[in-house]
């Protein structure tokens, strides 16, 4: 029967080792969650059981990232690729191994701006948007809040960059004032001296496009001590519980924004994961969930594990028209596309696929109040 | 049996043999030159003795017990000490710090008493005592480090090569101080260049060839020994 | 008024930061350069060595919490610190049992005992990481500021506020015990002497009767003790991270350099150096001189002499210069 | 070795065997140049990462198309900066050698204070210009143009320029400062190549250089080389396709590690060779048989960067991208410094053999990792919490895995795999 | 040949040398005696370009070399001994020697990669004149052993090798005889002899054996604190007074020991 025929393979090529090995813990759990979800319904293309296959991509080396890669596309055979997790390793894999061997490719996290305008031949996608969007909204939200001046400080990597780039560009844009920007490198032992300045320069708020467990933390943690500022903006690799366990009602009154929408499918994707050894609401564990979700659900529009037929199927399912699909109900979806339906896959993140091929961007406004992130709106 | 008796030595640095049963013996009170070429393997059977080398056979006893496997420091306190030829200061410690290290097993309260005796003897330390020994010229170090074996009070002294690049006058002092020490019990067991001035205090010289002992007599008799005197003293 | 401002803005910006940073870096730096110094090699697993301990005090911590034990206003782990010392010291010692006593004999090249060292980095990292994970941990509890930014300001009665955290007072003053005693340890105690006779020539320790299996075992004892001290006083202070000790190590060997190696005095030296040259020589002078100038006057630019992207390479010039006017560092340290 | 990449070759797939094949290679390379440094000489440089970077940079550099609009916008403004910094340079320089020596200092700060300012003048808005031209896009000056393989040369060159530089001032230290000197200048090299993004993009990372061999998607295409590809029996052309990019580039690589080689082989068994033993024995012994023991000094610390400069194009090269963030100590100068010495350091060969295992083993720890931990969990069953504890961790095996095996390999080699030939005399005398 | 003008040198408040003038004739065996810590071997370190001085001038064959380096004497002849031996311990006693002759095109990079048949033609004297200087010491047995290995004399009379491996003009050497069998230093003193004789070679030696001074050298210098304590022949200084309390000791001890 169905069991006999060929497993199918995801790669959960993520950066396990390096700078970023503790944000992708969860994330690959959750892309693992989406990938069990379907295997147990057993309802993928006449009920092929799913594995996902791990690969290191190291978030900074290169070297390593296109070998992992290699390795999990050419030797275990993998028919898709939820990965890399960084813009830098993402784009190395992308020119070397998804393009010269056409595999799909959805990335989760990589953020910058610059995949998009990247040459991918069609293969390569990401559940995450382009920080050029994150930046237009932070400017309008200070902007509505009457916010005149702030300080900025970005993690010192492409997303950051690329990410505080866009800020002040839109903030500027619409008459705001960046009084310093001040680049922190992540994993450093301390951060007094790129406080000195910041605080030095003033500002309203201190704009930290950082790491919540990195170098971002030991910034508002530094501020916080020296009293330097005391209201942040806080960007999607800021936004998480374990902020404000750590800080508590310190933060009170600091706003966040991270993608998102008003549809219930985060808290859905939350309590699945609840009880499975990680939080479904931490940065990046929903679009790792839906960059599994939609490969597979691109196989079982397509009927095929082929990468070359199912990528044009991709952006069919995760966009209307079709039945709304959250977590959790990825068997349902696997029934309806079998049945030859037409779904719209929102999943964790809302997800809403634009050219050429990465998530609108839908983003949530919180305010920290309380010691809690409580939802303003959407955007 | 003496009461340093090293019989039978063989062995060597991991390639050949450098020793060939090779004896060589002490007794309280008394002077022990050893003599012989460069590369003998004088500095080799002085090792030996220490324990520093993996002999293959022979053995070492002192004062009756055998202490053939024991390491190197616990030799030190079962009464031996040592004055390599090379290396024998600590060169960042001062002068008066390799002389504490030098009394580092004695618990007794003597030892300033000691100190005092080596600053008369080597009147140059005293005046150096608080400068590191790797700032000292040759000469000063090597009495820095016969200064440091005597803080040790040992009851057996080895020395290799302590006169080398002194100047005359101290070498007799040291060799007068060597006579002095052994007078008072102490067993020394020298290699010496200055074979001429050493064999002359010695009870008993050692000519060492090739790592093996080629002539064993009193200290008169060797410098009497006309081939003694042709090959290895000089003349 | 106004230049009472100034210098309450630079201590809180400049002095208090950079003290409580150099005390971390240095705590790091004295075993580095013990280690350095006697050992005679650069333990590139040091900063792991920090972790395991911290690793292990931190799980006993927890444990103590759950138990409901806490010895507040002070931190907990304080109360965990002797056994993550203890374990932090096992461990030493069983690397150097299994790994570095065979190049000792062997007298290998002290690059040889470096690259090892990096072998049981990886070891340790591997050890700590699936024990622990990566993630972020933090375990402070008890009072956190001493007196706080805003408390500050309303005593003084200035517009700028001084913030101390208990954590930094704690690190400042463990530091300064510990200088202390190490500094008598090895200049006074026999132990101390036979150390240092033992790391100027191995032979000749022997032949006065030092046993080198034991002074090994207690330098390796005390590095090993401060590492796990220093970790904890970090983790406290910041929050623990295990991919953190392979970049603190940099500074910790700068500074261990700068100071002179195999100098404890001058690991501190170091320390405060790299320490305030990164805070310093990058900060913004522009509030600062605000408050000096005359009223309703600002400097335009930031007043920086530096940006802060290049601060590290502050320390490293500096560095660079003092070696080379002075060799062998700050306080004369060994050229190995 | 070969045979473990054959087996790779079988067992995972021939992709992944010349994949990490490659950077053996390249791996390799760097070996080499770090053995010149402290196995002839015993240079202790941990600044091999600094190097790399710049070889990476010059790939960029010489390969990329220039952007046109950022020189139009600021090429006049750059040019005048580098004049001006040329300027202050030659007046630092007249003016050393011409006022009293008491006053030297004092002039050359202020010289250089006026400098400073001067070219912040040019400079400051000429960055900001260049940076603010569609900056999630290009953003910086571009290349050349040149073919890549171009690239490899000049790199050696560049690194080499750079080695000369840091060499002149680093080079008086004794070794463990020297080598805390180059750690810290190679972050510097880093942090400039991170921070002046008109200049490499800084973290935004360039992508897409060109590449000296054939693209997969064009040989899927060729006539020729689908009838190669069904001449070998390929089963998926594709897969053919980019086995065929990574025996273009294995062929490319090989031959410059042999050229490499056989100078490197050649200098250490000549007499030159013999004379860097001696001054690594005993500088001052040296010094006093009329060696110069500061030019020899420099001029392999020069061979050294020089060759790490040209591994570190053939790197950016290989990757199609310069990634500064992606240069970290651990992964560019530690592993490197594994390989020499793991190999055996002062023997070429050693570094060779030690690139390979290291590399090898960096790559394939990953796999294996995951295979131990999955093995040694199974007993425990599905829901045991340890189990999963285990299997989370399986990723971090690769530390465990890279510290046992170094730890096992040192203990059976203390000297390395290959230990360097000490207790011969050099080839020459031998055979006369 | 060597002319020394007023040299002085300060270790940190340390007066190692305070004030010496002297000059070495050519083609003489001059004899430098003293005691420990007079300042000859910081002497000749000065004079070979290891540190340099804290005043004063050093002239060779008239040109002033005071601030050259090591290696820049070298080649204008000048060759030092160490005290306390520097043998390059990774390398065989035969390349020990094989090292030090100056010039060696094989020792350039660009002979060593594009004109080998060169560099082997040289090499092969090199090592016709190795074997020689090998023989001359009686080292045959050792002379593929390590350097690093050898004993404490075998490491001197290197030492002293090294110094025949080329013509130089003027040879420093310091203490060459400590810890050499006598036997041996006779043969050595012979030669040093010859090639003083014979090649015309100046030498300037350390040593604190007298027979040895006596059998070589004249004239003697004798140092004493950083200064020149006398000068002359060996019979004038053994018989002044002052030597004779500073360095060699009372004749009524030396005779107790000296057998007649
Ligand atoms: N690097 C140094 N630092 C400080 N003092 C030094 C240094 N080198 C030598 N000295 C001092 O200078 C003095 C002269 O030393 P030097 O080595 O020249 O003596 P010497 O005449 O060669 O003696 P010897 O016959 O014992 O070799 C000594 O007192 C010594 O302590
Ligand atoms: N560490 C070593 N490893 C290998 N061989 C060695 C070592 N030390 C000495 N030898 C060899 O052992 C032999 C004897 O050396 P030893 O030092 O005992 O001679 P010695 O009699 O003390 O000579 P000298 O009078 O010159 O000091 C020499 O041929 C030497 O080459
Ligand atoms: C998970 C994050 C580290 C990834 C980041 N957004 C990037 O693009 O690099
Ligand atoms: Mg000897
Ligand atoms: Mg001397």
């Amino acid at each position: 029967g169905a069991s006999a025929q060929e497993q199918v393979k995801i790669g959960m090529l993520q950066g396990f080792t390096g700078p970023t090995e503790s944000l992708v813990k969860p994330m690959a759990l959750g892309g693992e969650l989406a990938i069990k979800e379907v295997s147990d319904s057993g309802l993928l293309l006449g009920g092929r059981e799913v594995v996902s296959v791990r690969g290191d991509s190291t978030c900074i080396d290169a070297a390593a990232a296109t070998a992992a890669a290699d390795r999990l596309v050419t030797s275990d055979g993998v028919h898709g690729i939820n990965g890399a997790t960084c813009s830098g390793a993402t784009t190395a894999i992308l020119n070397n191994v998804v393009r010269a061997n056409g595999i799909v490719m959805i990335s989760p996290s990589a953020t910058s701006p610059a995949l998009s305008e990247i040459e991918d031949d069609g293969y390569f996608f990401r559940t995450a948007p382009s920080d050029a969007r994150q930046g237009q909204i932070i400017a309008e939200i200070l902007d509505r809040r009457g916010i005149k001046s702030a300080a900025l400080t970005y993690t010192n990597n492409d997303y950051g960059k690329g990410l505080a780039d866009a800020i002040q560009a839109a903030y500027e844009a619409k008459g705001g004032k960046i009084t310093a920007v001040a680049a922190h490198e992540d994993g450093k032992a301390d951060y007094s001296a790129e406080i000195g300045t910041l605080a030095s320069a003033g500002g309203e708020v201190l704009i930290v496009a950082g790491y919540l467990d990195q170098g971002g933390k030991g910034i508002i943690q530094a501020s916080l001590d020296t009293g330097a500022f005391d209201k942040f903006v806080l960007p999607d690799g800021m936004v998480g519980e374990a902020l404000t366990d750590n800080f508590g009602d310190m933060l009170d009154g600091s706003i966040g924004t991270n993608p998102g929408t008003d549809s219930p499918g985060a808290s859905m994707l939350a309590e699945l994961a609840s009880g499975k050894g990680f939080k479904g609401d931490d940065p990046y564990v929903p679009e790792a969930y839906d960059a599994s979700a939609l490969l597979l659900l691109a196989m079982q529009s397509a009927g095929s594990t082929d990468s070359a037929v199912y990528k044009d199927h991709i952006l069919k399912v995760a966009n209307a028209p079709g039945e709304k699909i959250y977590p959790g109900e990825l068997a349902k979806a696997l029934q309806i596309l079998a049945d030859g339906g037409d779904i719209d896959y929102v999943g964790g993140t809302a997800l809403e696929l634009i050219e050429p091929g990465e998530s609108a961007g839908s983003f949530r406004e919180t305010e920290i109040k309380g010691g809690k992130w409580e939802t303003e709106m959407y955007h | 049996m003496s009461f340093l008796s090293a019989t039978g030595m063989t062995g060597g640095y991991g390639g050949s043999d450098i020793l060939h049963d090779c004896t060589i013996t002490v007794e309280k009170g008394e002077i022990a030159v050893v003599v012989g070429p460069n590369g003998a393997g004088k500095s080799t059977a002085m090792k030996a003795v220490f324990g520093m080398l993996n002999l293959r056979e022979g053995s070492v006893v002192l004062d009756g017990k055998d202490i053939t496997n024991l390491a190197p420091q616990e030799r030190v306190p079962e009464g031996m000490g040592f004055v390599p030829q090379n290396r024998n200061v600590f060169v960042s410690m001062t002068v008066e710090e390799n002389l504490d290290m030098g009394a580092f097993i004695r618990k007794d309260d003597k030892i300033e008493e000691t100190k005092q005796q080596i600053f008369d003897l080597f009147p140059i330390l005293g005046e150096k005592r608080n400068q590191p020994a790797g700032e000292l010229s040759g000469g000063q170090r090597q009495q820095v480090a016969v200064g440091r074996a005597l803080m040790t009070q040992p009851k057996l002294l080895m020395l290799d090569e302590p006169t080398a690049g002194v100047s005359p006058i101290v070498m007799d002092e040291l060799f007068d101080k060597i006579v002095e020490v052994a007078r008072t019990g102490v067993a020394i067991l020298m290699v010496e260049q200055n074979a001429r001035q050493a064999l002359e205090i010695a009870d008993h010289g050692f000519v060492l060839v090739q790592g093996r002992n080629r002539f064993t007599d009193t200290g008169e008799a060797l410098l009497a020994n006309e081939e003694v005197r042709r090959s290895f003293l000089g003349g | 008024m106004e230049i009472l401002n100034a210098l309450a803005l630079f201590t809180n910006f400049v002095v208090v930061p950079a003290t409580a940073y150099g005390a971390q870096l240095a705590l790091g730096a004295l075993g580095v350069t013990l280690i350095f110094g006697i050992l005679r090699f650069a333990n590139f697993a040091h900063g792991e060595l920090m972790s395991f301990g911290t690793m292990i005090t931190i799980l006993v911590t927890w444990f103590l919490q759950n138990m409901g034990v806490s010895i507040a206003p002070f931190p907990t782990a304080l109360l965990a610190l002797p056994i993550g010392i203890l374990a932090a010291i096992s461990m030493a010692l069983v690397m150097d049992r299994m790994v570095f006593r065979f190049y000792r004999k062997q007298r290998s090249n002290p690059i040889v005992f470096a690259i090892v060292s990096v072998g049981v980095m990886f070891l340790i990292a591997g050890i700590i990481r699936i024990v622990i994970g990566p993630a972020d941990q933090s375990f402070a509890d008890g009072e956190r500021f001493i007196i706080g930014a805003i408390d500050s300001r309303r005593a003084l009665g200035l517009d700028e506020g001084i913030a101390i955290k208990q954590s930094q007072l704690i690190t400042v003053v463990v530091t300064a015990i510990v200088v202390a005693w190490l500094f008598w340890f090895l200049q006074k105690t026999r132990s101390g002497k036979a150390m240092r006779a033992y790391s100027d020539d191995e032979d000749l320790a022997l032949l006065s009767g030092i046993n080198p299996e034991r002074v090994v075992m207690i330098c390796w004892i005390i590095a090993a003790a401060l590492a796990a001290i220093a970790g904890t006083l970090y983790g406290l202070d910041k929050t623990y991270k295990p991919f953190i000790f392979l970049q603190i190590l940099l500074p910790i060997f700068a500074a261990t350099i700068l100071g002179g190696i195999g100098q404890p005095v001058g690991a501190i030296l170091g320390a405060f150096i790299v320490a305030f040259s990164e805070v310093t020589v990058t900060y913004a002078f522009k509030k600062f001189l605000t408050y000096l100038g005359p009223t309703d006057w600002a400097p335009d630019g930031l007043v920086q002499l530096l940006s802060t992207d290049y601060k590290f390479a502050v320390s490293f010039i500096i560095l660079v210069a003092v070696l080379l006017i002075r060799p062998t560092g700050i306080i004369r340290g060994k050229v190995i | 070795m070969c045979l473990v990449l054959i087996a790779i070759g079988f067992l995972q797939s021939w992709n992944v065997a010349f994949g990490i094949f490659n950077l053996c290679v390249i791996s390799a390379v760097m070996a080499l140049g770090v053995n010149m440094q402290w196995g002839y000489a015993g240079l202790f440089n941990v600044g091999v990462m600094g190097f790399t970077a710049l070889g990476g940079l010059t790939a960029v550099l010489v390969s990329m198309p220039p952007v046109g609009e950022a020189w139009a916008a600021a090429g006049g403004d750059i040019a005048l900066s580098l004049l001006s910094l040329a300027g202050t340079i030659i007046a630092v320089i007249y003016a050393r050698r011409f006022v009293h020596p008491a006053l030297k200092l004092p002039v050359t700060l202020v010289l250089l204070l006026a400098g400073y300012f001067l070219i912040g003048v040019f400079f400051g808005p000429a960055t900001d210009a260049i940076e603010s031209i569609d900056p999630a896009l290009s953003g910086y000056l571009g290349g050349a143009g040149l073919p890549v393989l171009v690239a490899w040369p000049l790199a050696g060159l560049v690194a080499a320029g750079g080695g000369w530089l840091i060499g002149r001032i680093a080079l008086g230290l004794r070794a463990d400062y020297l080598a805390i000197a180059t750690l810290g200048i190679s972050e510097i090299i880093i942090a400039i190549i991170k921070y002046e993004e008109w200049l490499s993009r800084g973290v935004k990372n360039v992508t897409g250089i060109p590449r000296p061999v054939p693209y997969e998607v064009d040989l899927i295409e060729s006539e020729w080389f689908i009838s190669l590809a069904n001449f070998f029996g390929a089963s998926e052309i594709s897969d053919a396709a980019s086995l065929f990019v990574k025996l273009c580039y294995a062929v490319l690589f090989v031959i410059v590690l042999a050229i490499i080689m056989w100078f490197a082989e050649r200098a250490l068994k000549s007499p030159w060779g013999r004379m860097m033993r001696a001054i690594r024995d005993n500088r001052d012994a040296a010094a006093a048989m009329g060696k110069d023991v500061k030019r020899r000094h420099l001029q392999t610390f020069v061979l050294g960067c020089a060759v790490c400069g040209v591994a570190g194009a053939m790197l950016t090269t290989l990757d199609g991208q310069l990634t500064p963030t992606s240069y970290i100590p651990l992964r560019y100068t530690f592993l490197i410094w594994v390989m020499v010495i793991l190999g055996g350091s002062g023997n070429n060969w050693g570094s060779i053999l030690g690139g390979f295992i290291i590399w090898f083993l960096w790559v394939e720890a990953e796999p294996f990792g995951n295979w131990f931990m999955s093995t040694i969990t199974a007993p425990l069953g599905e829901g045991s919490e340890l189990a999963q504890h285990l299997v989370a961790g399986a990723a971090y095996m690769r530390y465990l895995m890279m510290g046992a095996i170094l730890l096992i390999v040192m203990r059976f080699a203390p000297k390395g795999l290959i230990p360097e030939a000490t207790n011969r005399s050099t080839a020459m005398t031998r055979s006369s | 040949m060597i002319r020394v003008e007023n040299i002085a040198k300060n270790f940190g408040g340390i007066q190692a040398v305070d004030g010496v003038s002297l000059s070495i004739e050519k083609g003489s065996i001059t004899g430098l005696i003293g005691p420990n810590g007079a300042g000859k071997t910081t002497l000749f370190n000065i004079i070979a370009g290891v540190f340099p001085p804290s005043s004063g001038k050093i002239f060779l064959d008239d040109e002033d070399v005071t601030h050259l380096e090591p290696h820049e004497l070298f080649h204008k002849g000048l060759l030092r001994t160490f005290q306390i031996a520097h043998e390059f311990s990774t390398l065989s006693v035969l390349d020990n020697l094989m090292v030090v002759p100056g010039n060696q095109p094989g020792e350039q990079l660009r002979h060593s990669w594009f004109n080998y048949s060169r560099v082997k033609e040289i090499e092969a004297q090199n090592y016709e004149r190795a074997l020689e200087v090998i023989d001359f010491l009686e080292i045959d047995h050792i002379k593929h052993e390590l350097a690093g290995n050898l004993s404490g004399g075998q490491k001197k009379l290197l030492e002293l090798g090294r110094t025949m491996m080329v013509e130089p003009k003027i040879v420093f050497l310091d203490e060459v005889g400590a810890g050499v069998n006598r036997t041996l230093l006779n043969t050595i003193a012979t030669s040093i002899k010859r090639l003083n004789e014979e090649r015309g070679y100046t030498f300037c030696l350390i040593e604190h054996d007298m027979d040895f001074i006596a059998s070589l050298c004249d004239p003697v210098i004798v140092m004493a604190e950083g200064k020149v304590l006398t000068e002359g022949t060996i019979e004038e200084v053994k018989n002044n007074e002052e030597v004779i309390e500073a360095y060699l000791g009372t004749g009524r001890k030396h005779e107790r020991k000296v057998p007649s």
